[in-house]
């Protein structure tokens, strides 16, 4: 199977949709692939939502939003897991960030709050001046 | 009929205190989940749709219950505010509860029945009104009866006190001895009093006395008495020479060499004394065996020489392949670098490193997974000592994990004990290996198994 | 850690008050202490009313300092252990090696009633 | 993504029909003055099929926004999707969640 995914967005907001779209038809025919079936919505709208996160963080943490930027968001796949890395060109970030506390009703810091808990392992790196968040979610 | 099943953070507030990370919706009284018992007796008493509803997390609940289908019920979730009254939860699911006669169970309640048959009965002819309340909750009926009918002098069902971790642990080890058959999970050896799980290695000399009830994959080593009276989780390991009876460990825990383990509750790391409600957690590895030999303790050094000794002869074995198949990866674009932060418990600090991926697509992907390529760069960190090259794996800094994982023992590591004993890794089954080994620990072992793990992962690619 | 002897039974009984944590960390001083401790007298009673945290070192140590009064022919006894601390006793099954009693006065005493040294 | 308004008891029922995410969350903001204003309101997401975290972030201010001026706001609607985001941030516990619109409207104007 090892299907290998790249694409590539404009750093716009509006692409979000697009994006998280995509990666949520990528993620169904995967988990037809291996046969998830009572849990396919939540395993699909993990990667809708975690690519959502991921992209839209990028967009809001891009130095000059003028610019011409990209975002690529790759997938590949293992046995039993769909990874997804998102990539761009903005400076670092924190990744470790604590969880916001709700009662105090924050307004944001939910995303990556939520694209921990839905993925079974996130990894952020640096690396020739991109960032590169990538997310793995297990079959099953 | 439906059923609203309506408990409240405040309800079970007497019990989570002892058991961090555990929802105390599925914490299992004897070996079935507390909430699957409301389940049984909303289904018994003729509900064809539950819905379970808190004003705390219910995910773990979602999990075990997913959507009923098991039980042939449906089975949804709702939330609710803490101070909400019962008018207002009816209210809040006005959609779900319309024309139906309903059943309200409110509190964190344990019902007996001892007559399965009667319930569905008295329910389809009971007229509205509360059917049994104490002071820490009640079960309403609401609608007019479906059948007219001489209702049986006693009603069929019972609250028990449930209030602290005494009725807790009375009530488990009541159950087990008096009452399996109508309450407990089945187990595969169908002795009476003896209900045996999947995967259950028993070494040699141990012995098991009944009533007991054991889950599933669990070790019980050589010369370990098991029971009587006792209710022993899943991914469970007892240790040589050790006794567990008239006690209950739940999932995931470790009890060490020759321990003795009477009138208690384990639950990972944690001992709690029903009677009197004290806890400890048992935070060193080596309180986990017996009285402290002195083999563990001060072998820091020697301990750290032998890692490093693997360290480089690993580093000496796979620099070849490394610098012939990590360049060609590179340009086929399947060498992924991310970075990994977890937190090292032991220095209490946060550390960063690279951890590669490899998309194993093609000959030289698999080659280079095989050869556990992607730890290459961690064993560096192994020679300097951040790391050890066997141990745990390492915990990702994740706030999901942070709270359950204070496991003992935890030594973050090129391969872990779970890759060498071909146990799934994963974060909460693995902790039991890590903890066996963290306290079975020595340097020549730490070899073996990392030799052991190295051969695993080319084993698990040529298949 | 506190130190003192008690001469109510006509013999020299030492005292010592263990308070806050037991642990690897700090063991090592206990061990040092109960040394010249043991210079003065090979009757021993450790007063646990302070102590909170005992981990396996800790006991280690503890266990270490019973065996040298034992050697000396003489004993060491336990008073007032917390419910934390006495279950870490029961678990490892070092509660059979002591004498454990509610509090010193009574561990004292004991030395008194009973015939060795 | 639209957004309809009707009354239901003197109350505001704002519906939105589509995703509620990082893009539409400003068109939604200006969409109606009953988001911004003191008086109470119930949100109904029924045909909300998508909620990021920008869209949460926008739930939870209108609700500090209304409740610091007396007003409250109400949610009616989550589909598993959306309940899914609420469990995961714990934004359960800030809101009264209704399975339907015109409940959490008649309970609101009863109190």
């Amino acid at each position: 199977m090892d299907t290998f995914i790249t694409m590539s967005f404009p750093s716009e907001i509006s692409y979000a949709r697009l994006a998280s779209n995509a990666a949520s038809m990528v993620a169904e025919i995967f988990s037809r692939q291996v046969g998830i079936w009572e849990k396919r919505q939540e395993f699909c709208h993990a990667f809708e939502l975690s690519v959502a996160e991921a992209f839209s963080n990028s967009v809001r943490n891009a130095a000059n939003p003028e610019t011409d930027g990209q975002i690529i968001i790759c997938f590949s796949s293992d046995q039993n897991e769909l990874m997804v890395s998102v990539r761009d060109t903005n400076p670092a970030f924190d990744p470790d960030i604590p969880a916001p506390d709700i009662l105090s009703y924050p307004d944001r810091g939910y995303g990556l709050l939520l694209i921990r808990q839905l993925m079974d392992q996130v990894l952020y790196s640096r690396e020739n001046d991109m960032n590169l968040l990538s997310m793995i979610k297990k079959a099953g | 009929m439906k059923t609203l099943i309506v408990i409240r953070e405040k309800d079970y507030g007497w019990l989570s205190p002892f058991f961090p990370g555990v929802n105390p919706l599925v914490m299992p009284v004897c070996n079935k989940p507390f909430i699957e018992f409301l389940i049984d007796f909303s289904i018994l008493a003729g509900s064809s749709a539950i819905r379970i509803i808190s004003d705390g997390p219910l995910n773990e609940v979602e999990r075990y219950c997913e959507d009923g289908s098991r039980w042939g019920v449906d089975v949804s979730y709702a939330s609710i505010l803490g101070n909400d009254s019962i008018e207002t939860v009816i209210e809040k699911n006005r959609k779900y509860c319309a024309d139906q006669r309903l059943l309200i169970i409110s509190g964190y309640l344990f019902i007996r029945y001892e007559n399965r048959q009667e319930l569905r009965h008295c329910f389809a002819m009971a007229s509205g009104g509360t059917l049994a309340e104490n002071e820490r909750g009640s079960i309403v009926l609401a609608g007019t009866p479906e059948i007219t009918g001489q209702l049986p002098a006693a009603t069929p069902f019972s609250l028990v006190e449930f209030d602290s971790i005494d009725n807790y642990f009375r009530l488990s080890a009541e159950i087990l001895k008096e009452y399996p058959s109508p309450y407990v999970l089945p187990g595969y050896c169908n002795e009476p009093d003896c209900h045996i799980g999947r995967n259950v290695v028993i070494g040699k000399g141990a012995e098991i006395r009944k009533p007991v009830i054991i889950g599933n994959n669990v070790q019980i080593m050589k010369g370990a008495v098991v029971g009587p009276s006792a209710v022993v989780g899943s991914n469970v390991i007892i240790d040589r020479e050790s006794t567990v009876s008239r006690s209950i460990l739940l999932d995931n825990t470790y009890i060490g060499e020759q321990l003795e383990v009477v009138d208690r509750i384990a639950a990972g790391n944690i001992l709690v004394d029903p009677r009197s409600g004290v806890s400890i957690a048992m935070e060193d590895p080596h309180l986990l065996s017996s009285l402290p030999g002195s083999a563990h303790i001060g072998s820091g050094l020697f301990r750290y020489l032998f890692h490093a000794i693997v360290a480089l002869l690993l580093i000496l074995l796979l620099s070849l392949p490394y610098l012939m198949l990590v360049p060609l990866l590179k340009i086929q674009g399947k060498w992924k670098t991310g970075s990994f932060t977890f937190h090292d418990i032991r220095q209490g600090k946060n550390l960063r490193f690279v951890m590669p991926s490899i998309a194993d697509e093609g000959g030289i992907g698999s080659l280079a997974k095989a050869l556990s390529l992607d730890r290459f760069p961690m064993l560096f960190r192994a020679l300097a000592g951040t790391i050890a090259v066997i141990g745990s794996f390492p915990v990702e800094v994740s706030h999901r994990l942070e709270a359950g994982y204070a496991a003992t023992g935890y030594r973050p590591a090129v391969f872990s004990y779970a890759e060498a004993e071909d146990w799934p890794v994963n974060a909460e089954d693995s902790a039991i290996v890590e903890q066996f080994y963290a306290a079975h620990g020595s340097p020549v072992r730490d070899m073996v198994l990392t030799i052991k793990a190295f051969l695993n992962r080319i084993h698990s690619k040529v298949q | 850690m506190d130190f003192r002897i008690d001469m109510s039974n006509g013999q020299p009984v030492g005292i010592a008050s263990l308070d806050g944590r037991l642990d690897a960390e700090n063991c090592g001083d206990l061990q040092t202490f109960c040394q010249s401790w043991l210079k003065e007298t090979s009757r021993l009673v450790f007063d646990c009313t302070g102590l909170d945290f005992l981990d396996s070192s800790g006991l280690g140590t503890i266990v270490s300092c019973l065996r040298k009064s034992l050697e000396q022919d003489g004993d060491l006894k336990l008073a007032a252990l917390s419910p934390q601390v006495s279950m870490v006793f029961e678990l490892t099954k070092a509660r059979k090696l002591f004498s454990i009693f509610p509090d010193a006065d009574n561990a004292v005493r004991s030395y008194a009633s009973g015939d060795k040294a | 993504m639209t957004v309809e308004e009707k009354k239901c008891h003197d109350l505001t029922i704002v519906s939105i029909n589509g995703s509620l995410e990082a893009s539409s969350v400003p068109g939604f903001m200006k969409s109606s003055p009953a988001l911004t204003d003191s008086q109470s309101i119930v949100i109904d997401l029924a045909g909300v099929d998508f909620l990021d975290s920008s869209g949460l972030g926008c739930l939870v201010t209108i609700a500090r926004k209304k409740r610091e001026q007396g007003g409250d706001v109400r949610l009616a609607c989550l589909n598993e999707k959306l309940r899914r985001v609420f469990e995961v941030t714990q934004a359960f516990r800030l809101f009264d969640i209704y399975d339907d619109a015109e409940s959490a409207a008649t309970t609101a104007a009863n109190k």
